[in-house]
Parts: structure tokens; C-alpha cells; sequence
């Protein structure tokens, strides 16, 4: 875990209420996609966490929605202004090399960290498909999309793509196309619910970034925590050091 | 050796500054955290550990406020027999001392934990009095000077040698009262203030959060409750409450605290504990000030050289 | 005429809006403030009048703290018969309730006020109980169930008819003793809260500054002690502390608020007053609630529709 | 007294600490020099109050210091941004026809008010000695003083003009030169208590300009009262209401 000033090169307005932010700096250990960071907004008192959604040396890569009154005011940031970031947190989605026919499912912002892992994944040469659900399509930032992948889009409103939710449209892709290896999904808690329905009735591996408010967001406060199984029931598990990324099987689904 | 100018005594604890991470914004001092500068750190205070384990307070457990937060942790931890099996010993910083911060429900729980610690040679505990988001419907032990000065005697009749600290909480009509309960049940050190108790509420999702309020805006009730209660107690106080730079740390001292606990101010810089340590060393060199012992209370004693009369 | 969406009853007293300038705030009504929009103001509390004249605090008077402040005037007044002679009969916009604060230092100098108010005709007074600047060594009436009583009760022997307004200290151990004390003796309206007790240091000056805390900072404190006395009592509640925003407002009247104590707030932003007002007639629009009474508490209650379970 | 937001048109750095704020927008009822406005500077809950320096029409002229978190947060702020002002505040600078001779005492940023006054006053063809006193040369914004005036400058360490203090250059000057029809001041308290003395030794009409800390800045909340003389002795009156500009006689200097 490391505390550093990341310099903004740019914030840019993608789409609806989406800001692509791109800052210069560089952590000594490398960042893993599913990783966060956690970002300090003046003048607010808590930090805010944002997946990695593409890193390499020198360039950090965040994708944000304006959600509320901090996100409202880093949207206003402009080039070379300083930010203050604690990172890389939190433990990263799992690879392995016999995963090669792989679903990402991303529901709005949730889209961040699978962006980061899409570009692991084609190193790898996997097979992608990726399934990103908007609202509508004024929300669908296009430009940030990876080549050399197979989407599925849906929109709520069926403006694009698909009409419906992206759990709807990835369980009828299955029934059509046939199982991946793995699911990885980034979104809102109902649509990773049906993720992990889909991968319980299919018995497949998936694993969804989670999110919760977080006061340290390095595991010292115990404020982030989710419901995680174990032997004796359940317990409550910290999302920014135990997680964000927890196996669906794991997770006691509320 | 020469003087160490940050050195200061808790009881019989030594620290080798007064820099110390409050209860529950740690963890146990298990987790790495490589932009910390141990060094510049006196001790650790562990998350309150009860008897049995607590499962802790659903979701949301942080609410942010003007210039605070609130928590509702709940004191989620594993019990005292699997903090000591797994964690204990593995808060092994060098020279950063470790408190072990304790609470129960009865004086009975209580005397249990620490029997057990001090079999395991722990040499400082802290008796957290005040934690407002357990049984919610009952008072504080620390809303009380009788239970206060009872709870706390039971803990220094097991052992007199440890250096016991006694947490309050602000939420009381007197403080100066619970710390003298405190006091006179044996206490070596007082630790001002936990949190303020408060609601929030989540306007969208509708619905309440109740807890602990910190960080900058109970500054000054926490000064305040030093202020109060340095002027009638004899022993060291360690200030606590909305610490978020060097100049509150030292606000602090002047008004009476040996010791500063840092909480959720960490949460916001990490660079905290530098920021603190290079304050208090210039302000000593800038004052010729020989140790940061000579400093407290110099203001509410109105001993302060230049100081401002009214 | 239809329904007035946003009219309240506090005792006898009927506002056009639930929104009242808080005691201290805003003088007597009498600087002309043309950025106010009146129409959109129920009523206008009085700066604290007390027998005698008083002349208030040395300087400095007002300490910014993290969202917040801390303020040590004293109550600076010109004594009741001073006040009736040159400025009560000046409060007079059109519309606006007036409210008249009082404060003394023993039951009797508290029923010789209130007797000459009587005389004159004016019809709501508030008794504030927790002014925390003037007698720094005693308590604070409010902050003894028992002297809150009586207090209100020589007040309400006075004259039945009056609606008699009791404020509150949140410096206490448990808020709802005191306010079940003030509802006993015959309080119409509760005000929660007044200001909290803190200290500030002037690091610079080397000087120290004690008063009340208000503002953002304290609006958890303020909310709780609505949420806590809410259940407990059958008389209505003005919400006081840290409102600045309309939602802030909501989120009072959502806990058990009847009413809105706007302080220091004001002083931050000059169009409080409509931005709270469109801000709840806004809210009763989009919820389909016909008037903002029946909000009241509904969080409290858990009546709210569409409130999530914990 | 109005609220309303005012445009950055400049925000410039002079010397030293000093800065220029020009502001465009306007009061309806029209400033007179010795009044004041009442800043929101985000994110602090109070407002800071700034004596106007120039005011014409749609354009406001403030030359401020930093001297703490608010006006180090002031001096970043660009062009085009909006502030909050409330004012103009405050009863000004009582000006006579008969006053002919004037001199005008400024010490570090209390010259503020009396740019503005000096305009005035230049436009009834007073004469006018302005006694500007720094801590060294490099304190004196030398582009911003008025023309057609009698500047007598001094500085503490004499790297300007006289060295020592505004008080003692005036006092020295009327001895050598004869006493003016009245005093304007504005600086430091102890030397607004200098020039009280010097006007009560000489009989002369002298005003002043009080700071002190204000919460509402408008006269509702009693923060800012100074003492003031009254047939009883004296009583707290307040400096953003009944001031900031007192006559030297009725302060109880302490
Ligand atoms: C591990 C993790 C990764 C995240 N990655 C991204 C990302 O890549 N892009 C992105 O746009 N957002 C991401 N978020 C959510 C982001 O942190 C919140 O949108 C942001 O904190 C809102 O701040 P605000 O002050 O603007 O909103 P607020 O005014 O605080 O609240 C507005 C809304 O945001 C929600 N919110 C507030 N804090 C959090 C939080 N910590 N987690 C989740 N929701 C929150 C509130 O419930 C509310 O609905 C992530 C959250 C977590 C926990
Ligand atoms: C009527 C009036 C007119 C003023 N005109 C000017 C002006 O034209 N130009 C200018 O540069 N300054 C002026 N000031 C002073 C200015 O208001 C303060 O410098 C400013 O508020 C400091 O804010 P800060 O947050 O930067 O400093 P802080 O961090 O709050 O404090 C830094 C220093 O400023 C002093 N200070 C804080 N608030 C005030 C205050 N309200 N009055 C006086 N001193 C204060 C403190 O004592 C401290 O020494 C005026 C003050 C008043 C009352
Ligand atoms: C997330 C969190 C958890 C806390 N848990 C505990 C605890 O377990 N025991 C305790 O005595 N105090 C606990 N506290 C209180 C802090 O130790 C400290 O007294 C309080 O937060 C005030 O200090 P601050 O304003 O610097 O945060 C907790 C505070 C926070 C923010
Ligand atoms: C400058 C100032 C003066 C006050 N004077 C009084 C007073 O005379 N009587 C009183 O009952 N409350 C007084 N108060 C308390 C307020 O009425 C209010 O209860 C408190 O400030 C909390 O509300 P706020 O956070 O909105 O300011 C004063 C507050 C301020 C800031
Ligand atoms: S946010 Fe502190 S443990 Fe996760
Ligand atoms: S600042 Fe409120 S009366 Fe002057």
C-alpha cells in the first residue's frame, strides 16, 4: 500500500455523467485489475475509492460517474492539479491460465475494473465476449471500449442493444452459446445477485467486484465489511482488503 | 544518550513519542502499511476486543458528515481467546508500544479479559468506558461515575502494575466527574474523548445511521473535555478527537494532554504521524522548549510565555 | 383558501412556515436584510433578553472550528425593560411571529420577565435554558432535569396562554430526561438543540476560547437529540443545529421536527430561508404529501414509504 | 444590503503577500469608501470581510494579504470564477466639505480603504498627504497608489522611504509641517491607537477603520463589537454595523 500525488493529465466528459480521468504517477508494485485506489477530494473528509480501469508505467487510468457531491467536484479538477491516492488496494480478480473462454458482465461504472482486465485477458489471447448494460444508450461510452472483444450491449430502455438487464441477456447468451470458463462482473449488487445465480445453476467460477462505503479503505476500520461465508455460518469481511473482489459462491447474498 | 524531547510516560509505559493510534482505526496493527513511519509512532491501541466474538453492525457502518464521519462498527472482533491465539503476538512493531483496548458489558466480562491478558504478560490496557454503539438501549458504563469508578477498580484490583488507561465518553453532563470516578478507581491514565454520540440520515435510501461521531468537527469538544478536566485531575490524559494536523496535536498539549490518539484523521492523510512529529519538534526548538513533557498544560495553566490575558 | 402546505402549530401559535430564525442569530428583527425573503419566514426569535442589562464577552467573540464555529457573546442585551421600550415594538414584519427568548439566572428574575412580557401582550417565549457562556462555573439550568422543571413551570404558572418554548442544552448525559422534565412542566415546544460546550486555542495569540459550538459540525448531535426525544415526548419539536441546507431541514423533520431553528447557517448563506422553503415544498410535491406536518417523524416512526429495513 | 455573486475579472499577484482582486458586478445602492463586503471563500463557514478598495460601475476592487487558509484559498482563484459577496456593509469613511487638508494613514492592507477614499477625495480637490507605512520595500504595491497625491512612505526596517513606524513619521510631519483638517486611518490596531493619540494631543477630527473577527458581518449576531464610550462609561458596539469606521474619540483604546 502506498500514499502518493498522482498529477492529472486529463479529465475529460465521456458521456451522460461518465469523466474519463487519466493521471501520471506510478506505484512501486504494479497494479492488478480489480485493485482500487483511494482518492482524496478537498474538501471532504473521507476518501473516495475508484476501481484501476488501465494502468501502465507512469499512467493511471479512472472511470467516474458524477454520483455525488465529491465526484461532482473531481469532475471540475482540471490538468496538472495534484491528487493525494492511496494504492493499489484490495486483492484483484483471480486469473488462471485454463480460463480461456471468459464472460465479463458490467453494469454501468462497474464497467472500470473489467476494462483493466479485458486488457490482461487479450494478452492472454482469451476469448472475451463482454456484456455492458447502460441505461441508454446516451450512457454507453464507446470510445473507452477495447478492440478485439465480442460485445453484447443492452440498454434499459433498449435504445441499444438489448432491451433489459445484462443478468437477462448473459443467461439467455448461455443458453444459446454454451458456458465460458468464468464470469467476471462489476456492477450494481442486484445484477452481481443474478451473476451469481447464474454461476451457482451453471456451477461456474465468477467473481464479482464489490462495493460498500469505506472509511480507511486499507482494512484497519472494519467500515467497508460484507457478509462472507464460513464454517459456522457467516462473517463479516472487509471489501477493501478482503475483497473488493469476492468468488460468487462465497458471498451471503442479502 | 541526551534528552529525547518527544519521550513521555503513560504510568509505567514509556513511549518514545506521544503519537498513538487510537482504538479501532488500526485494526490490530496487522495490516502493512508502508507509508507509516513507525518510528514516529509511541503506541498502538488494538480495536476494542470483548469477551465472546461480536459479529458487528450491518451495513452502512461509516457515514460521512460535515467535516466528520460517523461509525457504527458494532466492535466487531473475534473474542479474547482468538485475539490471543492469532493476533497478539503478531503486533510486534519495533519500539511501538502496544495497548490492548478491552470492553464489557459487566464488570464480570470485564475482569475476565484482563485476567487473561495479563497471564499473556500484556503490560497496558485500555478500558474502553465509552463505546456508544453497543447495546444501544442501555447506558454507557462511562455515563456514570459510580460504574465508571467500579469498572475500572476491578481491572487494577487483578493487577496493579499494568499501566491502565480509562477511555470516557464525552456524552455525559460532567466530564470532570467520570474522569475523577476514574481516577480514584485506579486508572494511570484518562484517554478524551470517544466518539460524540449522533444519526444521520440517508435521505435516499431512507434510512438512519446511528453512532459515534469524529474527525475535525468534535475537535473542539474534545479540546474542551482536556481543557475541564486537566485542571482537576493528577493524572496524564491522552487527547483524542478530531486530530488532523500537527497545530491540533499540539492545541491538545497546551490544554493539558501528554499523549495525542490519532483516529479517523489517519483515514484522510496517511502522512499524519510525520505531519504531527515535525510539528512538535519545531515547536519545541522554536519555543527552546527542552521536552514536549514541559509543554502540557501550559496554556490552561495560563504558563505559556506570551500568553494573551482577557 | 385550500391547504397551506407548509403552516405549523406550535402551542398557540400558528406559523405560515416551519422555518424560524434561531435566538442569537438574527438580533431583534431589527436590521433590514433586503435579501430576506419574509414571506417565506414563520417566525423571528429574539437575541436572549435577561433582567438587567449585560454588557457580553470580551473579544475575541466568534472562533471558526471545521465546519463550524464557536461563538462566547454573553448574551450581550439591554435588559428587558430597555428591550420593551425600544425594540419590541419595532419587530414588526408583516406575517412573521415574533418570539421572545429569555434567559435568568434563578427562577425569580426568570418569572419578572416574563411578567412584564405578558404585560405587553406578546405571545410566545422562549426559555432558553442552556445558554453555556454566562456563569461558566455553574450548570446550566437545563442541564438538571429537576431545575428544568421548574424553571418552565414558574414560567407556565405565569400565564397559561402563551406558548412557552423550552431550549435545550445537548450538553447532558441523556437529553430525553430534560425534555421530558420541560414537557412536565408545561413546555408547549421543545427547541433542540442550543450549542454544544468547546474550546477552541488561539495558537497564534496564545489564548484560549470557550463557548458554544455551532453549525455543519454539530448537525449529527442536533439530529440525534430530536431522534431521541421524538419518541419520548407528545409536544411538538423545533430542530436546531447545523442547518444549511434543505435537505438538512428534511432530515430534522423525517427524525420528529415540527418546526426548523435556522442559526448560524445564515450567516453562511443569506438565501437559507428560500432554499429550505422551496427545497421542503419541492419534497411535499414529489411524495405526494399534502402538508409538511404529516412528515414529521416519519423516519422516526418508520412510516416512510419506501424505508429500507436494517 | 444585498447578496449577490460577483465575476472574477483579475486576480493578481502585486508583492509580497498582496493581492488585486477586480471583480465585475454591482450593488444597487453605491458603495462609499470605508464600507466593506463579506466573502464566501469555499469551503469555510464563515465569510471573510474585505474592505472595498475601488468600486465604479460593474466593477469592485479589493487588495487583500495572505494572512491565513481562506485567503491563501483566494489567491488561487482564476478569472471567470463567481464569489458571494455580501455589502456593501458597514457606515464608511463621513467625509465634509470643509475638510480641505487631509492626510490619509495607511499601514500594510488597511490602505485598502483609503484607495478609495483618495479617489473620492481627489475628485473634491482636497489635498491630500497619504502616509503609507510597510515592514520593507518589497511590502509597497507601488502600481496601485493613486496619482496627484503627497506620499510620505516609511518602512520598519528603512529599506523605503522613513524608517519606523506610520505613527511616529506623522507625528513628526505635522510638527514640521502643521496639522491637517482630519485624519483617515486604517491598519494595525496599535497604530490606529497612535494616530487616536496623536489627533486627541492636536484636537483634530480623525477616523479609523476597526477589523475584527465576524461571524454575520451585517449586525445581527454581536461577534465583532468593539468598546465603544457612552455616557455610562461603554459598551460593546458593533465594528460591522456601527463601524468599521469609528471616530478616534469615541474608541475606548485599550
Ligand atoms: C471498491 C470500489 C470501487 C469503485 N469504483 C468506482 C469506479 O471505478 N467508478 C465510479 O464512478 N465509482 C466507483 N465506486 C463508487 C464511488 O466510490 C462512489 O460513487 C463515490 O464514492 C461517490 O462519492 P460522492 O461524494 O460523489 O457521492 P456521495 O454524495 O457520497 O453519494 C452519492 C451516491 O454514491 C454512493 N456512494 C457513496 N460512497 C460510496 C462508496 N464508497 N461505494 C459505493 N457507493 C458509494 C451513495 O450511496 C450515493 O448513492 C467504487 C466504490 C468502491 C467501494
Ligand atoms: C472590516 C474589515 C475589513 C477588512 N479589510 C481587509 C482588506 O481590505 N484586505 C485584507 O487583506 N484584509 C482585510 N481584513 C482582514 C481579513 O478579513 C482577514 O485577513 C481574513 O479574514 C483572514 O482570513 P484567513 O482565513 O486567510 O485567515 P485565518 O486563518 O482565519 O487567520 C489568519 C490571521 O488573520 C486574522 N483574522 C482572521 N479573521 C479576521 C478578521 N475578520 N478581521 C481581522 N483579522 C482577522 C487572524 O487573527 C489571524 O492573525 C478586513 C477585516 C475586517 C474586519
Ligand atoms: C471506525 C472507528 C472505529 C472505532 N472503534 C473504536 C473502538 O473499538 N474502541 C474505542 O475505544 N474507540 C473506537 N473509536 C473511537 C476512536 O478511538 C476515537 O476515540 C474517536 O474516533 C475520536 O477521535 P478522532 O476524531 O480522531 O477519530 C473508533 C473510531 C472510528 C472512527
Ligand atoms: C452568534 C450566536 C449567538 C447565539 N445566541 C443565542 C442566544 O442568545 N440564545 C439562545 O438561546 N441561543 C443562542 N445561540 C444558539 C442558536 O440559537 C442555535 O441554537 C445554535 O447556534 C445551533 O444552531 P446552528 O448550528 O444552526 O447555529 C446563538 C448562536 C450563535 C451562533
Ligand atoms: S474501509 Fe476500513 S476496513 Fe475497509
Ligand atoms: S459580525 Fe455579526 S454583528 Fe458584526
Amino acid at each position: 500500500m502506498e500514499a502518493k500525488r498522482f498529477k492529472i493529465r486529463r479529465n475529460i466528459w465521456l458521456t451522460e455523467k461518465l469523466y474519463l480521468l487519466e493521471l501520471e504517477g506510478s506505484f512501486n508494485q504494479t497494479p492488478i485489475p480489480g485493485q482500487f485506489v483511494h482518492i482524496k477530494i478537498e474538501p471532504f473528509f473521507l476518501r473516495r475509492p475508484f476501481s484501476i480501469a488501465g494502468y501502465k508505467d507512469n499512467y493511471l487510468k479512472i472511470l467516474y460517474r458524477i454520483a455525488g457531491r465529491a465526484t461532482d467536484i473531481l469532475a471540475q479538477k482540471k490538468e496538472d492539479e495534484l491528487l493525494g491516492l492511496i494504492g493499489p488496494s484490495g486483492n484483484g480478480f483471480p486469473v488462471n491460465k485454463k480460463w480461456e473462454n471468459v464472460y465479463l458482465a458490467a453494469g454501468g461504472t462497474g464497467i472500470a475494473p473489467l476494462l483493466f482486465l479485458a486488457e490482461t485477458l487479450k494478452k492472454k489471447n482469451c476469448n472475451i465476449t463482454f456484456f455492458y448494460g447502460a441505461r441508454t444508450s446516451d450512457c454507453i461510452a464507446f470510445n473507452i471500449l477495447p478492440y478485439g472483444v465480442n460485445y453484447v450491449f443492452s440498454t434499459d430502455d433498449g435504445s441499444y442493444g438489448y432491451k433489459g438487464l445484462v443478468g437477462d441477456i448473459l443467461k439467455r447468451y448461455i443458453m444459446e452459446n454454451g458456458v465460458p470458463d468464468v464470469i467476471y462482473s462489476g456492477g450494481p449488487y442486484e445484477m452481481l445477485r443474478k451473476i451469481a445465480e447464474i454461476s451457482k445453476k451453471y456451477n461456474l467460477s465468477a467473481f464479482v467486484s464489490l462495493e460498500n462505503r469505506m472509511a480507511c479503505g486499507v482494512g484497519i476500520c472494519y467500515g467497508c465489511v460484507t457478509k462472507i461465508k464460513c464454517k459456522d455460518g457467516w462473517e463479516y469481511k472487509r471489501v477493501c482488503k478482503d475483497g473488493p473482489v469476492f468468488n460468487t459462491e462465497e458471498v451471503l447474498w442479502e | 544518550m541526551g534528552i529525547k524531547p518527544l519521550e513521555v510516560k503513560l504510568g509505567r509505559l514509556s513511549l518514545k513519542t506521544p503519537i498513538i493510534m487510537a482504538s479501532g482505526i488500526f485494526s490490530y496493527g496487522e495490516v502493512n502499511l508502508n507509508y507509516i513511519d513507525y518510528k514516529k509512532l509511541g503506541a498502538i491501541t488494538t480495536k476494542t476486543m470483548t469477551f465472546n466474538p461480536k459479529k458487528g453492525n450491518p451495513q452502512p457502518r461509516i457515514w460521512e458528515t460535515p467535516s466528520g464521519m460517523i461509525n457504527c462498527i458494532g466492535l466487531q472482533n473475534p473474542g479474547i481467546k482468538e485475539f490471543i491465539k492469532k493476533k497478539l503476538y503478531s503486533i510486534n512493531i519495533s519500539g511501538v508500544k502496544t495497548i490492548v483496548s478491552i470492553s464489557g458489558e459487566n464488570i464480570d466480562e470485564v475482569k475476565r479479559i484482563t485476567d487473561l491478558l495479563v497471564k499473556q504478560g500484556v503490560n497496558a490496557i485500555e478500558l474502553n468506558l465509552s463505546c456508544p454503539n453497543v447495546n444501544r438501549e442501555n447506558m454507557m458504563v462511562s455515563q456514570s461515575p459510580d460504574d465508571t469508578y467500579s469498572f475500572v477498580k476491578a481491572v487494577r484490583d487483578i493487577d496493579g502494575d499494568i499501566t491502565l488507561i480509562a477511555k470516557l465518553s464525552p456524552n455525559v453532563t460532567d466530564i470532570t466527574e467520570t474522569a475523577l470516578a476514574a481516577e480514584k478507581g485506579g486508572a494511570d491514565v484518562l484517554n478524551l474523548i470517544n466518539t460524540v454520540k449522533a444519526v444521520a440520515v440517508d435521505i435516499e435510501k431512507k434510512r438512519i445511521i446511528e453512532g459515534g461521531l469524529s474527525g475535525p468537527a468534535i475537535k473542539p469538544i474534545g479540546l474542551r473535555a482536556v481543557f475541564d478536566v486537566y485542571k482537576k485531575v493528577q493524572i496524564p490524559i491522552i487527547g483524542t478527537g478530531g486530530i488532523t494536523t500537527g497545530q491540533d496535536a499540539l492545541e491538545y498539549i497546551l490544554l493539558g494532554a501528554s499523549a495525542l490518539g490519532i483516529g479517523s484523521g489517519l483515514f484522510s492523510n496517511p502522512y499524519l504521524i510525520d505531519k504531527i512529529y515535525h510539528y512538535l519538534i519545531k515547536f519545541l526548538k522554536k519555543n527552546n522548549i527542552k521536552k514536549i513533557t514541559n509543554a502540557t498544560g501550559l496554556l490552561n495553566e495560563k504558563k505559556y510565555k506570551g500568553a494573551e490575558k482577557r
